[in-house]
């Protein structure tokens, strides 16, 4: 096994356990934290490719860097949000926040 | 090298797997930090060294943070955790699996990438160049990402009327 | 003198008393009926001056057009003609209207809204003078279907009473279908010729080179455009003069007050039919002497004509109320005019047209002074008896009366009937219009005999007849001149001396002298003799006991007189025939809305309504019952899909991911590396 | 004010009227009236000042302003009057005050209705001179928004019902425009109309859109027809119409009528038959039939409707299937008669107009019936009206029998040209559509007959009252305007007549 392929396999191991935990966590905080992992995901893709890639991807880099940027940016309104809807809801169940039924 | 990058893998995924499982909300959240660091370890390894900082000072620093201070102003209890097993938590569960099953196939069975040779590592003073050049623009963009983040984080947690604002 | 570029003025008089009349408050009586009397009588001035330019050169045709307006590089032309025909209607109409009017303000003088009576007798008289002195044929159906409108208001002027307000209606229907033919006539006249002007100094379609054109272009089966045309344009005077089959609509039209039935439907607008025929005659007789043309528009006129005049006089027999007995009388008088103009002697119809206006107009406003009198008791059986209580009405009806059955020698009537007769003796395609005619003399003078001995002799039979009294000045004075009208007006159009054919004619007719039609005038006075004789006999030797003693006829001839009676079903037939088949269509119509259109639409919607497990059964009565269908299965479906809008985010993000592994799984297995 | 200026401001004031009183806060419900009637009216202002720049001797664009506006994408900002353009343009200019001030009468929320009122105004404005598919399409699908909400919060008491099924109709038929567009633009890459004609002329046309498949050219001018024949409507595609005008508020039916349905009319002028006059000519015949069903169906469907609004609405369809039939004679006929030809369009143009105004008028006095009675429409309430109200009568029987065509009244100038020139290009059709008009006469006067003749009855007994000032100052000027045009019909004919004699030259076929 090359270390690109490991790389992705780790990606992609990760994306998935971000994504379980989005899709059966009740608690919003953790689907949060699930999303921050799928980012990472994300993330080590783009490393691997310019780590492994054909070349020229210092593009790959710096967009990680970005990336870690922004996700910080929606952790902290994510938990700003969590904070309101549970002053709206007392609860921070995602259940409980269902407005958006049609 | 590969031996390497396995070993911190199994460092990162372990905690990572574990965080989703884990009833505790304390515990899981600190089992995430942990599959951060491991992370960075493994950025760290693969060359990316400013970046596997960022991630630690970022996530391990920052976001962690938030998620505990979160966590604690909302006092959830013990009684949040785990939801009961439904079908439908199963079929997405199954499709989640599913989906990074193929992937990983995809990716290591049919793949026919070839395994490059690793590049030379970008000098930090390219990346500062990078980023002060070409990239000035979308650095300043993430400035104010940052900053409108910040203001809008701050309007949404902190309670409309100070009177609600003691048992909140 | 009057030009012709002036000739708008006749019309325009009365048009503007009209608009006045209109935007004056609706109580005002004085300033509508002031200013329509002034009109009118302005109008009959201006006609005479008219006249007086037209008989100074009865061939010349003189013209004004102008154009209306432009329709794309075309121009649209009208124009104002003057020639004897026309200015010698002008003069009748407006004489007509003058007495009319004087009548009218004693007849009407207790209605409220005696204003608006005069308004609209002023705008018809405007629109009927428009026709008279237009020159072209777009001009001529503006003004008819104004005339039209106007009878439209006059019949229905009572419009509370349901009886008026049908009657009205029916009137302006019947003569409206008259009127496509009519409109299909002038889009056809357009389109072959390229103009509608009757004289434009060469370029007219009633000249010479149009007509040859007319004549010369032919159709699928021998028809020319001339005929087709002529025809088509009949078919409007049918509707108008209350031709057979089109004649429904007169008698009923008796229910406007009796002055407007004296003016619109006995004396002018009826007669606009015979004037369009008349006007048009050349383009009617072009197709004249060509072989091979199935019918020639003349002989249907003809035709059409004599059923008319036998019809009418045969109905009238059997009526018991005065103004039916001489509405019926008009259909038959018109069948003769057209009669006359059918077998080419339209000059002859014009006389008869012009004597019949003032006797009929005569007889009319006799009713008239007898049902006012009567306090508005119609019905022949209960009146009687009225020669002693009202001797003047009575002695200018029998003048009337006399004119209208063609009392020898002097009467009006006599004279032009003579004509119209003569000029059906002599055609040369059949003899039964001819034979059609004497045995309407015979009717005509029976009908008109019994109605005036029920009316006038025996002892009154009615609260309304016993007690009633002459009329007002007003309306006697205008009896009076019409009655001098009706035994005068035939002097100018006897064969000894045909001054009217010649100048109607524009080339002197020879004066055949009494000796060559003194056969048919011994004929017809035998006739005469005749149906008087039968009608005193049955009628005036023993009038009725009391209003319920059966008809004398009806006792001789049940069959028959119940059969005249119902007016030979021909009401009845149209409602079976003609209104059901409208009915159907409307109701087929609507059924397509409500099944068809409707339908096509809830199909559609029915794949919407199987996706979604929608078998809801909605009942909306309405004719989108299909697309309130389609509409509310739409809904339903969507409503079963919203169930999975729980509203959670992971549920949504579940089906996103299952999506996904879908996707994903099947490209893996695809083998798409 | 430059010619740009003013196409700009004619569409840009009625909107900005309703900008501001959407936002302006809680005004007095006069200063809304007041701001109401100010920006409707700049129509029939800008109207006249555009009038005066008409010039006769130019048959196209007398008024043009083309500027540059997505140019990615290729799109401009294309605006323009043709003779046409200002005759609905006027229409509107006549309509849309009387028709808002009918709606804001009795209206709740005036301020809402207003607003409304007014975008829908802008939106018919700007469909009448855009040029460019871009603009003319996001004006003709926003006047769909304050109409619906228009006829579900003001209309009857199935205006909902009413409003989704007219939204949906024509959005279906908007669906087929836009995607019939679509096409054209990736054929060619304009959506102008002028350059997709001029393309058309030149025969490019064919082969681009051939290019895109076979069946190409005949699905985008399907969807065209389609998009345009809802809107009319043409039959079959009318389904939608009885039940909107019949819930709508009266003012709203009156503008829906006089101007929306034109703006099909329009659509069906300005884009269907210069981009795809080949196939319009090769379905003229079947397009012909329809147009004829439309007018007999459409009289006789009115015959039937017990319902006042209904029977105008589907006499309606009957009017404007007049004008479609000319066009589509004129199409199947190509230049056979150039007489006949002038003719039917001019006839069919001024038709337009004509029936805007007898149809408003209509719909208005249909309006005063219903508010008198209480709310109902069905024609067995009345009875007598014209002896409880004289004046009132006066006014809704011109309106009547201008709307069946008798000479003198502006009705009639339109119908007879239509009908001259169908006759001329199909006897058998014109003949068969003036059994419609006897059909016509008959329903308008047996309404006639049942509401106002007879003796008082129904809704009629107690007080009904003539008309008040208001009411006058609506059905006043509309009943002057048909007697004007009646007479004189050159006013609305020289506006019309330099298109009609171009058209006749270049754009049939030979």
């Amino acid at each position: 096994m090359s270390p690109l392929h490991l790389c992705l396999a780790l990606s992609a191991a990760l994306f998935c356990t971000g994504l379980v935990a989005v899709l059966i966590r009740g608690n919003a905080i953790l689907v949060l934290l699930g999303v921050e992992l799928m980012l990472n995901a994300a993330n080590l893709n783009f490393l691997a490719f310019w780590r492994f890639g054909p070349g020229g991807g210092e593009a790959g880099l710096v967009f990680v860097l970005f990336s870690i940027a922004v996700a910080a940016a929606e952790a902290a309104v994510g938990m700003a949000l969590v904070i309101a809807v549970h002053r709206h809801l007392r609860s921070i169940r995602i259940a409980d926040a269902n407005r958006l039924k049609g | 090298m590969t031996t390497l990058l396995a070993v911190l893998a199994l460092i990162c995924l372990a905690p990572a797997v574990a965080a989703v499982l884990v009833r505790n909300l304390i515990h899981s959240a600190l089992l995430f930090v942990l599959a951060w660091l491991g992370l960075a370890a493994f950025y760290l390894a693969l060359g990316a060294e400013f970046v596997a900082f960022a991630q630690a000072l970022v996530y391990v620093g920052g976001v962690s943070m938030v998620a505990l201070f979160a966590v604690l102003l909302t006092r959830p209890g013990r009684t949040d955790l785990l939801p009961p097993p439904s079908a439908a938590r199963a079929v997405g569960g199954l499709a989640a699996v599913s989906l990074v099953a193929s992937m990983l196939a995809s990716s290591l069975f049919w793949s026919r990438l070839p395994s490059m040779e690793p590049t030379a590592p970008i000098p930090l003073r390219r990346l500062g160049e990078l980023l002060a050049g070409p990239y000035l623009v979308a650095v300043l963009l993430v400035g104010l990402i940052l900053t409108v983040a910040l203001i809008g984080g701050l309007l949404l947690a902190a309670p409309r009327r100070p009177a609600e604002g003691a048992d909140a | 003198m009057l030009h012709a570029s002036h000739l708008w003025l006749i019309p325009a008089l009365p048009l503007l008393a009209a608009a006045v009349g209109a935007a004056a408050p609706r109580t005002a009586r004085r300033l509508p009926v002031a200013l329509a009397l002034g009109a009118i009588i302005g109008s009959f001035l201006l006609s005479l001056a008219a006249l007086a330019g037209a008989l100074a050169a009865p061939a010349a045709k003189l013209t004004a057009n102008f154009t209306w307006f432009w329709a794309g590089s075309t121009a649209v032309r009208l124009g104002w003609l003057l020639d004897p025909l026309g200015a010698l209607m002008s003069v009748l109409v407006c004489g007509v209207s003058v007495l009319v009017f004087i009548f009218s303000t004693a007849y009407l003088r207790d209605d409220p809204r005696l204003g608006r009576f005069f308004t609209c007798l002023s705008l018809f008289v405007a629109a009927m003078l428009g026709l008279l002195v237009a020159n072209s044929l777009l001009l001529l159906l503006v003004c008819w279907e104004l005339v039209g409108l106007a009878s439209y208001l006059l019949i229905g002027f009572w419009f509370e009473r349901p009886a008026a307000a049908a009657a009205a209606k029916k009137a302006f229907i019947t003569t409206r279908l008259g009127d496509l033919g009519f409109l299909l006539g002038l889009l056809w006249l357009f389109h072959a010729t390229g103009s509608s002007l009757f004289y434009d100094g060469g370029a007219g379609v009633l000249e010479g080179g149009a007509l040859e054109r007319l004549a010369a272009t032919t159709l699928p089966g021998g028809w020319t455009a001339a005929t087709g045309i002529g025809l088509l344009l009949f078919a409007g005077a049918v509707g108008k003069s209350g031709q057979f089959p089109l004649h429904v609509w007169l008698p009923d039209a008796m229910e406007g007050p009796t002055p407007v039935s004296a003016l619109i439907h006995a004396a002018t607008m009826v007669a606009a039919g015979v004037f369009l025929v008349a006007r048009v005659f050349p383009l009617m007789a072009a197709d004249q002497g060509l072989g091979g043309v199935p019918v020639h528009a003349l002989t249907a006129v003809a035709v059409i004509g004599s059923v008319t005049a036998l019809l009418g006089a045969l109905l009238a027999v059997a009526q018991t109320d005065i103004k039916r007995v001489l509405a019926y009388s008009t259909v038959s008088q018109l069948g003769y005019m057209m009669l006359a103009v059918g077998v080419g002697a339209w000059e002859a119809a014009v006389f008869h047209l012009i004597t019949h206006a003032c006797f009929k107009a005569l007889l009319f406003l006799g009713s008239g002074s007898v049902i006012h009198a009567a306090h508005h008791e119609q019905d022949a059986r209960r009146l009687g008896g009225l020669a002693t209580r009202m001797r003047f009405t009575y002695v200018t009806f029998l003048l009337g009366t006399g004119a209208l059955i063609g009392l020898p020698l002097v009467f009006s009537g006599f004279w032009s009937k003579e004509a119209v007769l003569h000029a059906a003796e002599l055609w040369p395609v059949s003899h039964l219009p001819f034979l059609a005619g004497l045995a309407g003399v015979v009717l005509t003078a029976f009908y008109m005999t019994r109605l005036v001995s029920e009316t006038f002799l025996g002892r009154a039979r009615g609260d309304g007849a016993a007690h009633a009294h002459e009329s007002p000045r007003a309306m006697t004075l205008s009896l009076a001149v019409l009655a001098v009208a009706s035994v005068a007006a035939g002097w100018i159009g006897t064969p000894a001396w045909p001054w009217l054919q010649s100048q109607l004619t524009g080339a002197p007719v020879a004066a055949h002298g009494l000796g060559e039609g003194l056969g048919l005038m011994i004929l017809s006075t035998v006739l005469v003799g005749a149906g008087i004789a039968a009608g005193g006999w049955m009628y005036a030797h023993s009038p009725r006991a009391d209003d319920r003693a059966p008809d004398p006829l009806a006792r001789r001839f049940p069959g028959v007189f119940a059969a005249l009676v119902a007016r030979l079903w021909i009401d009845e037939f149209y409602a079976a025939t003609v209104g059901r088949l409208l009915r159907g269509a409307a109701a087929l119509a609507a059924w397509l809305e409500r099944w068809v259109w409707g339908g096509l639409v809830s199909l559609t919607g029915r794949v919407a309504e199987t996706t979604g497990e929608v078998n809801r059964a909605i009942d909306e009565d309405g004719l989108n019952t299909g697309f309130d269908r389609a509409s509310d299965g739409l809904r339903d479906a969507a409503q079963r899909y919203s169930r999975a809008q729980t509203g959670e985010v992971q549920g949504y993000l579940r089906a996103v991911v299952v999506g996904l592994a879908v996707l994903a799984l099947l490209l893996v297995w695809g083998g798409i590396r | 004010m430059t010619a740009a200026s003013l196409l700009t401001a004619l569409v840009a004031v009625p909107w900005l009227g309703a900008l501001l009183l959407a936002t302006g806060g809680a005004l007095p419900a006069r200063a809304v009236r007041a701001l109401a009637a100010l920006a409707s009216l700049s129509t029939l202002v800008f109207g006249a000042l555009l009038l005066a720049r008409f010039d006769p001797a130019v048959p196209g664009l007398f008024v043009e302003t083309r500027v540059p506006w997505i140019r990615s994408l290729g799109i401009d900002y294309h605006l323009g009057l043709d003779g046409m353009g200002l005759l609905f343009v006027l229409l509107t200019g006549v309509l849309g005050p009387l028709a808002l001030a009918t709606t804001l009468r009795r209206a709740a929320k005036v301020r809402a209705a207003a607003a409304w009122f007014l975008l829908l105004q802008g939106s018919a404005l700007g469909v009448f001179v855009a040029l460019d598919f871009f603009p003319w399409f996001i004006c003709w699908e926003l006047s769909l928004v304050p109409a619906f909400f228009l006829i579900r919060g003001w209309g009857g008491a199935n205006g909902g019902a009413a409003a989704y099924r007219f939204v949906v109709f024509t959005l279906a038929g908007s669906a087929g425009l836009l995607l019939a567009f679509a096409a054209l633009y990736a054929a060619t890459g304009t959506m102008n109309f002028a350059d997709l004609a001029q393309l058309r002329a030149t025969g490019e046309l064919a082969g681009k859109l051939g290019g895109l498949g076979t069946l190409a050219p005949a699905l985008a001018f399907l969807g065209v027809l389609v998009g345009l024949g809802v809107k009319a409507p043409l039959f079959p595609f009318h389904s939608w119409m009885p039940a909107t005008y019949a819930e709508a508020p009266v003012g709203v039916s009156m503008f829906l009528t006089g101007v929306m349905s034109k703006m099909g009319v329009y659509g069906f002028f300005r884009i269907l038959w210069p981009i795809f006059p080949a196939e319009l000519r090769a379905h003229a015949a079947p397009l012909l039939v329809l147009a004829l069903a439309g007018v007999l169906l459409g009289a006789l469907a009115a015959l039937r409707s017990g319902s006042l609004r209904r029977m105008l609405a589907y006499s309606s369809l009957n009017h404007v299937s007049y004008c479609l039939l000319a066009l589509f004679a004129v199409a199947g006929a190509g230049r056979a008669d150039g007489v006949a030809v002038e003719s039917a369009l001019a006839g069919a143009l001024i038709q337009a107009f004509n029936h805007g105004l007898s149809a408003a008028a209509l719909f208005f006095v249909a309006g005063v019936l219903e508010h008198r009675s209480g709310g109902t429409s069905d024609l067995d309430r009345f009875g007598g009206v014209r002896a409880a109200a004289p004046r009132f009568a006066l006014l809704a029987g011109v309106a009547l029998f201008s709307s069946l065509g008798l000479p003198g009244l502006n009705g009639f100038v339109g119908e007879f040209l239509i009908f001259r020139g169908v006759f001329a290009l199909q006897p058998l059709v014109a003949a068969l559509a003036t059994v419609a008009l006897l059909v016509t006469a008959i329903f308008l006067l047996g309404f006639w007959q049942r509401v106002f003749h007879g003796p008082r009855s129904g809704a009629v007994t107690g007080t009904f009252a003539d008309l008040d000032a208001a009411e006058w100052r609506v059905l006043g000027p509309l009943v002057f305007l048909m007697i004007l045009l009646g007479v004189a019909p050159q006013l609305l004919a020289g506006l019309v007549n330099p298109l009609a004699t171009a058209w006749a030259a270049t754009l049939t076929l030979p």
